[in-house]
């Protein structure tokens, strides 16, 4: 170690003379003799975890993420690496936001109390639902969730939860794991040319059905176009119309209340937080009506003893540390920085700014496309639909190569089939656009 | 002094048609939310913050959450922009991230005693319904799908039975015994062979140390259930002795408890699951392992795997935190961050006047206010400007104070709290009831808030 | 809620022989300082800064410093680790820094109309030290050392004096006309073959704006002096009117004022300053140009510099972040901020009670308090959550309120400031000397500080 | 602009309709005739400054400075680069501390002020003198500063003002600079192999010398060994003994009242500042005596209205505010924040960790030294006296020519005479340490 030495915690404050007295006021010789663990158990290896300075551990971490590759990311499908202003990090890291609890003493926790109070108000807006809970982890657990809210609240019982066949596999597979102990299937819808097959779903959709959940911008990046239609036939059906999203997109695309939606989830932090692969933010609002079904926390405003108001958690009855078994959900550690952080980021943007951005999203897209689109042994976008930040292009050569390519000169894109590549353009500058565009005519020239 | 509503501050309505790429049945028609400039947010939040009591504010003992200093520097790393990265990128272009998740996964292996881990859970909830979904593929995989039982003691954390309960199983709940430990009858008497698993926390919530562990476990695997630990008291053991060595099959790790992650008030944290080998094969996907080929290391899908709890892999930015708060520590720093934490309860539990029914304790206890009402005592502590501690819980205590200082108190601050402790158990009902007098917010109306639930700005102004 | 001084929650005094490499002889004999752990060092900063009032915290309309907003963004750049190098790095191998000093010189430049820039003084009162070394240095070269006069009016900054008299001049003081700008008559027989200088901001410390100033120009000029411009009141002008073409030959820009970089409780700031080509071989050596070999820039030593005012290049990391602000706003921003500036102040001295004698002024304006002590009203608007502005300065208003909002300030933050003011204006002599007595200290005893200084911890621990 | 555009400034707030509302109360139909400029000096061009996004600006600045080669630096000379603990940013970008202006309304300072105090506190105990100001410029400036106080508080007149012939150019010229205005003159007195020639100083002192300034350690890294004499010897002429010498040097050196000194400067930023490019904090401390006559800011404990300790600027009528050109000094703004930082840093080191760096200092210079010593036609170091940090080393080669190889290999040294070079550890981690000498050795093969 090059800087002072450490012996023991360096975060314990504890001198030699405190530790001697303490020991003494507790009437023990040793710290040893405070612990009651039988010798059976009793640990007496090494991890062998070398102690660091704090110098040697930042220079540790560093070296360790220098091998990551310094890649402009058009990748997208749920995850974009939109700028985050500055001022968002330099706000939520006030140690006051980052180092406090759940406000389970609200008295002295007004201000994070508020600031998610308007992140709630926040998605209000956007989703036009009454309700909004104040994090779940990310878009496919809040999905899961969304799935074991239609089972609680559904008038009749019913087994069949209708997903696209689009749908991505980690959302996929945690909404299966959600459900595994409940009675719900999870089956799924056909599409066509990467949106809702309505006719399709239409024809499956039953009584049985609890919920059927579809996204817009779908994950290739097509704006669907039948929304309300499924709005109408989930309510005829009874089942829950659960509509995946995020707030870049709610700016400007159909408002879910009206098309009938009844619970809309996704990924929030598209707002707030930078690519940090794959860490995210659950983004959940529902009607009204499921006020007491809803899972996770709840901030509300209310009055204190001077009849000023103040805000608080609230309907916590709903909870695992009140209801126990019997709760909306076992969520308790959730994501409530990353959701001031999302707040600050949309406040940070305004109106004009959420606006502004998701119109960029349609015209970066289809601009992209469009010049890829005369390249020869290119189509793009493969959907003869309006498309949102991202698209799905053909290549004559496979895939995987053309992206290989890609990825040697400094450029990821997803293959997502043998002659498919999905390209996103959220989050780069400009120039990146160009530059890659220019390096694509490149690779499949 | 009151700080307004972002939406108190303005509101402005955008027509969205205007110069819109889109058609207009494919759009919303407007969106009403606040334009303000940057001064007047950095105004708003900075206000905000100065309304938030945290860690750096005061001493924090709320029982059962750890909550301890979190390391500046590990903000730092995790700031790294060489830590931006997409989840969907090519294993051979994120090889750094795969490393510290691969390193991470072997720390949190030998601290635990577990032969494999899982990074991927968001939080220990998370972590939970892990633990329970690989127990019930193993149990499937077995061809046991009729245990449908999880044994969980009373005292335990409300995540454990909600977690059962979503995986699909009912609840036995379990008694402990006079000395506040599991009853080894009552737990005799709840095993069978339906029994999927026994879900502990060792020391218990009462800190103590369940000193019948290794007859649990035999108990347990006699019937062939499966022995759960909740790592949320995992901070009173670090280097003395490991869940894996006790006989538990599954545990998982809260690392904002145990390894200083900032709970940023209410959340991200992360809930890593490790595992006896026998249930390796049943972990989320993906993991993380050295490669053979060109790459160092890889991704690759448990041969049983139970699929994904999360859309990717979970909360990479905490991770990055924990990681950097062990490899600061080594052996040493954490082996004597629980034994000041252990010092530091016994040390302010003989500070207090209020009765501490059940030791020996580790790095928490539970006190008893006695006649006062628990809830009330905490929000009098809040006007001698300290956290108080978990309030009402366990129930075996009555009117519990659940009181877990960590190991970065001072003994300074110990003597603060505990004249605190003091100062309120000599006060009266009536001032207990009044309090909190020196907060921002004096007691805020519970009842009212969830009779007529305000969950946004726009009921607001409606209502009021 | 007192915090307590870092030596009143520990001090030890460490022995420095023991395990020495030194003889004791070159060593002192032991270090008395506090050891405390980084939690408690984390919380006693925390809770300090709870107890300062900065731009976040609430408006800042402090006439003549320019309190405005600073963009975070622009410490983040500060913070590149590439921005951190050894001053005496060879030239080949920090052309970065180089190149953004090049480019940073250049915008101040055009800026204030100047033909070459000098970043090295770390404030604005070393870059009028530069100033007036230059001008001494200048008429030196001349032949014309008899100079030995700086002339000042009467309302300029007291570092204009102080600074004249380090250069070893005299100061000549200068009387304000009856609308409160130089008297034309009074320059003209103030002004003589020994005037080296005439220091002035413009607009002055009224806000307005020295109409006469070409005329003001040629009648230095004619006398052989230099016309000196103080850019404290700069962001008043941007765009629109620059001090080189108002016939200024040197001037200082205060990156803090115009150009957002923060004051940090008193510094560090940076004190550019330009100059009208003639002066140029005179500006401090190094300064930074266009190379012609390998490198693109390159450090040269102007013909007849006066030297070095600073051992290095100045405050390095205060000029990326006004370079940062510059490069941010641009042109379009940077007449913006000028235009809201004025407005601003326009509006505010609009809604407010207290008498504004002067005008038409700009970025600024002087109430007088009238019959009310201004000192005392400052301290009573301290109790209404906003910060005063400054008081008792320029002399020519009585009881002067010196306020500038800068164009940060929201119409809404102005009303609230509008109504502090009026709200003070109506309270009697007895509120007003008790004031403040909503902050975290009251009225604090300034003569017994002066008279028993206590300047250390050391002598409170004797002298209490 | 890839993100939201911006017309004027991003940091003026008004929408449109604030704006025309103020226009109206205030009587103006436009902004533009709220300005009294004549014509004649109107301002009709343009700066061509393009405006930019947040974004684009951070990106400009990263690619300018991008061009900063990658340096492990082992220069020192005055400005060290020793690592900064985390805690110290975190801590000093609190925006209270970093937003605030001069502590002028003390009442809502209080923070602030003790702060400083507390910094004055650490210079006191360092130096063993009584009065330590919140912060000159930097170690050049406060020199000039030390020379000024000295004609002002010396009993009889006197012109001479004595200089080590080694003092680095960028303090002399500022000395310089501050003393052009003064009847002082500068003048040098010899070196003897690195230190004080103490004879010849002892010949040239007379009582016409205000002022004899002296360096420990030495700009060459040289712990000079006869402070307590040149404190007799200043003593007995009535001039002013001013030490140079920074926190880290003084945790462990001879400290300065036990040798007599009357003046303290340097720079204090070797503790809180990594290398800025020269930025830095003049440490000004002196004897009780001088009280009335110490340029710049001093914090003072009072009390206020409620007898409550409080603290405040005080002894104002020295500055320039209120004194004019009777002030001690022009400062004004000052570097407030980096004494903060410094004070911090100390603070995080805590008695034993300053000490031990300090003990650092000499043990990895002499350790370094002893290793080069061993090369063949390697002379380290120079001086055969002991060592702080930093050393003098001479080579056969030419010294440009190995500082040039040395730099094509990562590492920068300072080049002081034809063939030798100095060679500073502070910063440096041991394994650079190790890498420099390795590669040292390599380049004078």
């Amino acid at each position: 170690m090059t800087e002072s030495q450490t012996t023991g915690s360096p975060y314990a404050p504890h001198t030699d003379d405190e530790q001697a007295a303490m020991l003494e006021a507790v009437g023990a010789d040793t710290v040893e003799e405070l612990f009651d663990i039988p010798d059976a158990v009793e640990f007496d290896g090494e991890f062998g975890i070398d102690t660091r300075t704090e110098r040697e551990t930042r220079e540790l971490v560093r070296s360790i993420l220098d091998r990551n590759d310094d890649l402009t990311e058009l990748l997208g499908r749920g995850h974009y690496g939109y700028y985050v202003p500055s001022v968002v990090d330099h706000l939520a890291d006030r140690s006051e936001f980052l180092t406090s609890y759940t406000q389970y003493q609200p008295e002295v926790s007004q201000g994070f109390l508020q600031a998610l109070f308007e992140y709630q108000s926040l998605l209000v807006e956007l989703t036009g639902l009454e309700i909004a809970n104040c994090s779940m982890y990310d878009a496919a657990t809040a999905l899961g969730e969304a799935a074991t809210l239609a089972e609680r609240v559904r008038s009749t019982s019913g087994t069949r939860v209708l997903v696209p066949d689009l749908l991505r596999d980690g959302r996929r597979s945690t909404l299966e794991n959600y459900v595994a102990g409940t009675d719900l299937v999870v089956e799924e819808y056909p599409t066509e040319d990467g949106g809702v097959d309505f006719g399709a779903l239409e024809e499956t959709v039953d009584e049985d059905v609890v919920m059927v959940y579809a996204e817009n911008p779908t994950v290739r990046g097509t704006i669907e176009e039948r929304l309300a239609e499924i709005g109408d036939l989930t309510e005829e059906s009874d089942a829950l119309f659960v509509l995946g999203s995020d707030p870049v997109a709610l700016s400007l695309l159909q408002r879910p209340a009206d098309v009938g939606a009844d619970v809309v989830v996704g990924d929030a932090s598209v707002l707030g937080l930078p690519t940090s692969y794959g860490m995210g933010l659950g983004l959940f609002a529902c009607r009204e009506d499921y006020l007491r079904q809803v899972p996770g926390r709840l901030v509300g405003a209310s009055d204190d003893a001077t009849d000023r108001r103040a805000y608080t958690l609230t309907l916590q009855t709903r909870e695992q540390h009140i209801r126990r078994e019997r709760a909306t959900s076992n969520i308790c550690t959730n994501q409530a920085w990353v959701a001031l952080r999302t707040a600050m980021h949309a406040a940070s943007l305004g109106p004009n700014g959420m606006v502004d951005l998701a119109k960029r999203g349609v015209r970066r897209a289809e601009e992209l496309a469009d010049r890829l689109d005369e390249l020869e042994g290119v189509t793009a976008p493969v959907h003869d639909r309006r498309h949102f930040r991202e698209f799905v292009a053909t290549v004559d050569e496979p895939a995987a190569t053309v992206a290989a390519d890609l990825e040697d000169r400094g450029f990821a894109v997803h293959v997502v089939d043998d002659h498919e590549i999905q390209i996103c353009t959220a989050g780069a500058s400009d120039e990146e656009i160009d530059e890659f565009a220019e390096t694509f005519s490149e690779v499949v020239r | 002094q009151y700080e307004p509503l972002l939406s108190e501050k303005d509101l402005t309505r955008v027509d969205v048609d205007d110069d819109s790429p889109l058609p207009d049945d494919l759009t919303r028609d407007s969106l009403e939310l606040p334009e303000l400039s940057e001064p007047e947010l950095a105004r708003h939040y900075t206000r905000l913050s100065q309304m938030i009591y945290g860690i750096d504010t005061g001493p924090y003992p709320l029982g059962s959450c750890t909550m301890k200093y979190n390391p500046k520097f590990t903000e730092d790393v995790a700031a790294l922009p060489s830590a931006g990265v997409h989840p969907d990128r090519s294993e051979e272009s994120v090889q750094g991230t795969l490393e510290l998740l691969y390193r991470l996964q072997d720390y949190l292996g030998r601290i635990g005693g577990m032969d494999a881990v899982t990074l991927q859970p968001p939080a220990g909830a998370a972590g939970e319904f892990v633990g329970i979904r690989v127990a019930t593929a193993y149990h499937e995989h077995n061809g046991e799908d009729h245990r449908d039982e999880v044994i969980i003691p009373e005292s335990a954390h409300g995540t454990n039975f909600a977690t059962a309960a979503l995986g699909g199983y009912d609840v036995v709940s379990l008694p402990s015994d006079d000395e506040g430990r599991v009853d080894l009858e009552a737990l005799e008497a709840a095993l069978s062979e339906d029994t999927a698993a026994l879900m502990l926390t060792n020391p218990n919530t009462l800190g103590l140390f369940e000193r019948d562990i290794t007859e649990i476990a035999e108990m347990v695997h006699d019937v062939g259930g499966l022995l759960y630990y909740d790592g949320a008291n995992l901070n009173a053991l670090l280097g003395r002795a490991r869940p894996g060595d006790m006989g538990f099959d599954v545990m998982h790790y809260n690392v904002h408890k145990t390894f200083a992650t900032p709970h940023g008030g209410g959340g991200p944290g992360a809930g890593p699951v490790g595992v006896a080998e026998k249930l390796e094969p049943f972990l989320p996907a993906p993991r993380v392992r050295e490669a053979e080929g060109d790459a160092d290391y890889e991704l690759f899908d448990p041969e049983h795997t139970i699929g994904k709890v999360h859309g990717y892999q979970g909360n990479w930015l905490v991770l990055i935190k924990a990681f950097a708060y062990i490899a600061r520590l080594g052996d040493e720093g954490l082996a004597d961050a629980s034994a000041k934490a252990v010092l530091n309860a016994n040390y302010l539990a003989s500070q207090i006047g209020y009765d501490v029914p059940y030791e020996p304790f580790h790095h928490e206890f539970v006190a008893s206010a006695g006649d006062q009402d628990a809830a009330d005592v905490a929000k009098r502590m809040l006007d001698y400007g300290v956290h108080p501690p978990t309030t009402k819980w366990p129930e075996i205590v009555p009117e519990a104070l659940m009181t877990e200082p960590t190991e970065v108190e001072s003994k300074d601050t110990l003597d603060r709290l505990a004249a605190a402790f003091d100062a309120v158990a000599e006060e009266d009902d009536e001032t207990l009831e009044a309090a909190p007098e020196r907060t921002t917010a004096r007691r805020i109306d519970q009842t009212n808030a969830a009779r007529d639930p305000q969950l946004s700005w726009h009921t607001l102004e409606d209502g009021e």
